[in-house]
């Protein structure tokens, strides 16, 4: 027999552990079950894009370290490619296959976080996010040889990188690339087959792939749709043409699928990283460029597979020394879109689970 | 395929907004200028009582090593902060483990990243609804001065010291979780310093 | 590769279907009218052959004089992409039709630019501020502000 | 929900955490133990060099924050800048390296050092004389490779070692 009740509103955030950040929802509940929610957004605007049109082409990348701060390498790709595309600057050979590693060993580390957060949320309070956390120190020291930070690496520049890697670099990337399957496997072992997290996460939050690609869902969240689309295949940036790994689907779309899927990219990301490290060629890193790049007059939009899904930037240029306008296509905020369809009908600590398992950032979604 | 488009929300108060947004303003129209820092404390000499200063060290000790921090990370430096808890530097060697979702468990205010207007009267929340005495630790330049983002005046309230006293401004663009337990430090040798009992309101009675 | 779609040759077909609804076309880009927004976006989401399926992202430019919203579309089974562009042209009161019903992925860039630019989308469900709070004065992306 | 296999797979994932038992230590135990930190790391604080410094300014038009306030007055005997002020303030500053990439005259440095809190605001704003470059101050190798070979060698997670000092 069911209980009639009155809905009523319960308000989450902005400051909530289990909403990643300073994100908010007002859900509208009858009894337990979520019937409807608000995302309400903009605890975090910073006013990214108004200051890019303020900054020279150069002085935008450290901006673009902080917009998903937890892949900050993929951030610096994208947007470098997009000055690239748009002054026609050709990057070198060694450059590219660098940031193809960086990109790659960056996507590890930002999946690595989405599953442990994840994981956070469905009840393993902390024990599995410090595993994959311990991992991703593993991949910040290498990051922090190279570039000298450990979260805001602003490594990359328009026609290349700022630096060569230093020479103890390779050896120590690979003593990781030797551990890290391992530690996979140990994930896999420690995980896969827990009946909390199946009864949990199996069958919760299903996206179809229609729905997900009406809603211009991307990434991981797509894949786990059953939709095959990877702009590394579907529209090869950088030198990603000449890898070979696979593009991992899964068949339902259900939160279980989601979590799977980011682990067995991870996979595809060490296979990548492989291919790139035997095939380093020597030679320069970064074009002969002037300090202040004018690009022509115009419009360039630049895209790549990040964590989250399809990043771009979309720049315009007045020929001066700074943007006329720059767009980012954020993936958080976009696949956020999916969300309420996603949680209706779902109780309420389902709609924790649905949430963790899109793997948003809050400073990509407010900028 | 033809998807419905979801429509409209069964709860979306404008009104509401509108009360919210007053808040913000008002907020912003009263913290233009900086509160000072609390530092009267690294002039003052300390009074000489064996037995107050014994029972004030007795307090200082059980209370700078138990700090329990709340959780207010809006941003990038959140994750030095998890890094600086994680396994690799394990804040649980100072006894501040445990990160508190509810502020009124938690002494300390580790202010990780920017902070907007439409955060700044939820943070000030935080700060009012924590347990006295508690401190802040400002991290990151965000914190500090609103940094990189610090042009941008519309939306980023330039350092948290306009909305709440900052007891340690730890530097760094995120600063590494070294440098936050190092400012962690200071602050605890800070708390070494306090009076707890006040010798002369004791001896007007 | 993802084959971008020439604007010229969409416009002609776009302009074959609702007579007078093209602004202008080039090799990259195509501008339709505003009033026609949302019967060309239906048309290239629907035809066999063109199956522009995917909304990339919607943002808008501010050119002083009007402002530009650009629609980044693509389809994911013929794996092409084509930008069409809409203008307004009043500063005080800018309206365009919203493509929600189209693709729901508009639904929260949509009501981000009406935040930043303040360009009013008919027909959305919940047209209101999303970054900034009710009360704000102005809209911060356009070129004028402070 | 069916649990066919009830038990199973948390008996396997407690394995795997029994097992860390018997693993070497992630922890380092920062005050006493410090790890030696990337010889390129950016540290909190700006070294200058006055000597080769010529005060063209390429610094503070490079920095994307304008946090380098630099004022330079003429000296007409040797036809050369002479740098009045130079200030960065560090509470500002987000160490991105820009300046440090554009000098090119090889003045400006990152120094190697992290432990910079400050009880004051006001502190944190470096001032010429803090940023004269002593030979005490440690100097970090971001763009400068051979002051980078002087520095140890980068403690990694990786190679499970943990240095005692």
């Amino acid at each position: 027999m069911a209980v009639r009740t009155e809905p009523f509103v319960l308000n989450m955030g902005p400051v909530h552990p289990s909403t990643h950040g300073v994100f908010r929802m007002r859900a509208t509940l009858d009894g337990e079950v979520v019937i409807d929610i608000e995302p309400v957004f903009g605890y975090l605007h910073r006013g990214i894009e108004k200051l890019a049109e303020q900054r020279t082409y150069t002085g935008i990348t450290p901006l673009t370290d902080r917009l998903d701060y937890i892949s900050s390498m993929s951030n610096n790709l994208a947007y470098c490619l997009a000055v690239e595309k748009l002054a026609g600057i050709k990057v070198p050979e060694r450059a590219e296959y660098i940031r193809v590693i960086m990109a790659e060993l960056q996507r590890i580390a930002a999946l690595l976080i989405a599953v442990g957060a994840f994981l956070n949320d469905c009840g393993a309070y902390f024990t599995p996010f410090l595993y994959m956390f311990r991992e991703r120190e593993r991949i910040v020291d290498l990051f922090e040889m190279v570039s000298g930070q450990r979260l805001t690496y602003n490594y990359m520049r328009a026609g290349g990188v700022s630096q060569d890697l230093p020479e103890e670099f390779m050896p120590a990337l690979r003593k990781f690339m030797d551990m890290m399957p391992r530690f996979m496997d140990e994930y896999d072992r420690l995980l896969m087959q827990n009946e909390i997290l199946i009864a949990r996460a199996k069958g919760v939050g299903i996206l179809t792939g229609e729905q997900a690609i009406n809603c211009s869902v991307s990434g991981p969240v797509l894949r786990a749709s059953g939709v095959n689309w990877d702009i590394r295949k579907a529209d090869p940036y950088s030198i990603y043409d000449r890898f070979d790994f696979d593009i991992p689907t899964q068949a339902t779309g259900d939160c279980y699928d989601r979590y799977r899927q980011r682990v067995e990219e991870m996979r595809q990301s060490l296979r990548i990283i492989r291919q790139a490290m035997e095939q380093l060629p020597s030679g320069p890193v970064r074009a002969e460029l002037p300090q202040l790049i004018r690009p022509p007059t115009g419009e360039a939009y630049a895209r790549i597979e990040a964590p989250k899904g399809e990043l771009g930037f979309y720049l315009v240029s007045d020929n001066s020394i700074a943007p006329y306008r720059c767009h980012i296509r954020p993936p958080s905020l976009i696949n956020l879109t999916a969300l309420r369809d996603m949680v209706r009908g779902w109780k309420v600590a389902d709609l924790i689970i649905i949430f963790g398992s899109i793997d948003i950032t809050v400073g990509e979604i407010d900028r | 395929m033809e998807i419905k488009p979801a429509g409209k929300y069964i709860y979306s108060d404008i009104e509401l907004d509108r009360e919210e947004g007053q808040v913000i303003e008002d907020l912003k129209a009263n913290s233009q200028e900086p509160i000072p820092d609390p530092d009267r404390w690294l002039d003052e000499k300390l009074e000489q009582n064996i037995l107050l200063t014994t029972v004030d060290a007795l307090i200082n000790w059980g209370r700078r090593s138990s700090l329990w921090t709340a959780i207010c990370f809006p941003a990038c430096c959140a994750f030095e902060m998890i890094a600086a808890n994680g396994p690799r530097f394990d804040l649980a060697r100072f006894g501040m483990e445990i990160l508190r979702a509810s502020p009124r468990q938690a002494d300390l205010m580790i202010t990780a990243g920017t902070l907007t207007w439409k955060m700044a009267p939820n943070v000030r929340r935080i700060y009012n609804q924590m347990a006295e005495p508690k401190w802040v630790i400002a991290m990151g330049a965000c914190a500090i001065s609103g940094g990189i983002f610090a042009s941008a005046e519309y939306a980023v309230v330039p350092g948290y010291n306009r909305i709440i006293p900052v007891d340690v401004y730890v530097p760094g663009c995120p600063p590494r979780p070294e440098a936050l337990i190092y400012g962690i430090q200071m602050l605890q040798q800070k708390i070494a310093r306090r009076k707890n009992i006040d010798v002369r309101k004791l001896l007007e009675r | 590769m993802t084959i971008p779609l020439s604007g010229k040759d969409v416009a002609s077909k776009i302009e074959e279907k609702f007579p007078g609804s093209v602004v202008e076309s080039s090799q990259d880009n195509l501008v339709v009218k505003g009033n026609f927004l949302l019967d060309a976006a239906r048309f290239l989401r629907d035809t066999e052959g063109l199956d522009l399926d995917f909304l990339n992202f919607v943002t808008a430019v501010d050119y002083y004089d009007h402002f530009e919203v650009v629609y980044w579309l693509s389809s994911l089974e013929h794996n092409h992409s084509l930008t069409i562009k809409a203008r307004c042209y009043d500063r005080e009161n800018p309206v365009l039709p919203s493509v929600v019903g189209l693709w729901q992925g508009a639904d929260l860039q949509e009501r981000e630019i009406f935040d930043l630019f303040g360009i009013k989308f008919e027909d959305h469900p919940n047209m209101k501020r999303i970054f900034l709070w009710e009360g704000f004065a102005g809209h911060p992306l356009r070129k004028d502000f402070i | 929900m069916k649990f066919e296999r009830y038990g199973i797979g948390i008996a396997k994932g407690l394995t795997v955490t029994i097992r860390h038992l018997l693993r070497h230590p992630t922890v380092n135990q920062y005050p006493e133990q410090r790890l030696n930190i990337s010889r390129r790391f950016r540290g909190n604080e700006l070294v200058w060099n006055r000597e080769k410094c010529t005060g063209c300014g390429t610094c503070a038009k490079t920095c994307p924050q304008g946090a380098i306030e630099i004022v330079t007055s003429t000296d007409m005997t040797e036809n050369k800048y002479v740098v009045d002020k130079y200030q960065v303030d560090t509470g500002y500053c987000i160490q991105c390296g820009l300046c440090v990439e554009a000098c090119p005259y090889e003045a400006l440095y990152f120094s190697h050092a992290y432990e910079c809190a400050k009880y004051r605001r006001g502190e944190l704003v470096q001032g010429k004389e803090d940023m004269l470059d002593r030979p005490e101050r440690k100097v970090s190798g971001y763009f400068y490779p051979d002051k980078a070979k002087e520095l140890p060698e980068q403690t990694m997670l990786v190679e499970k070692v943990t240095e005692k000092r």
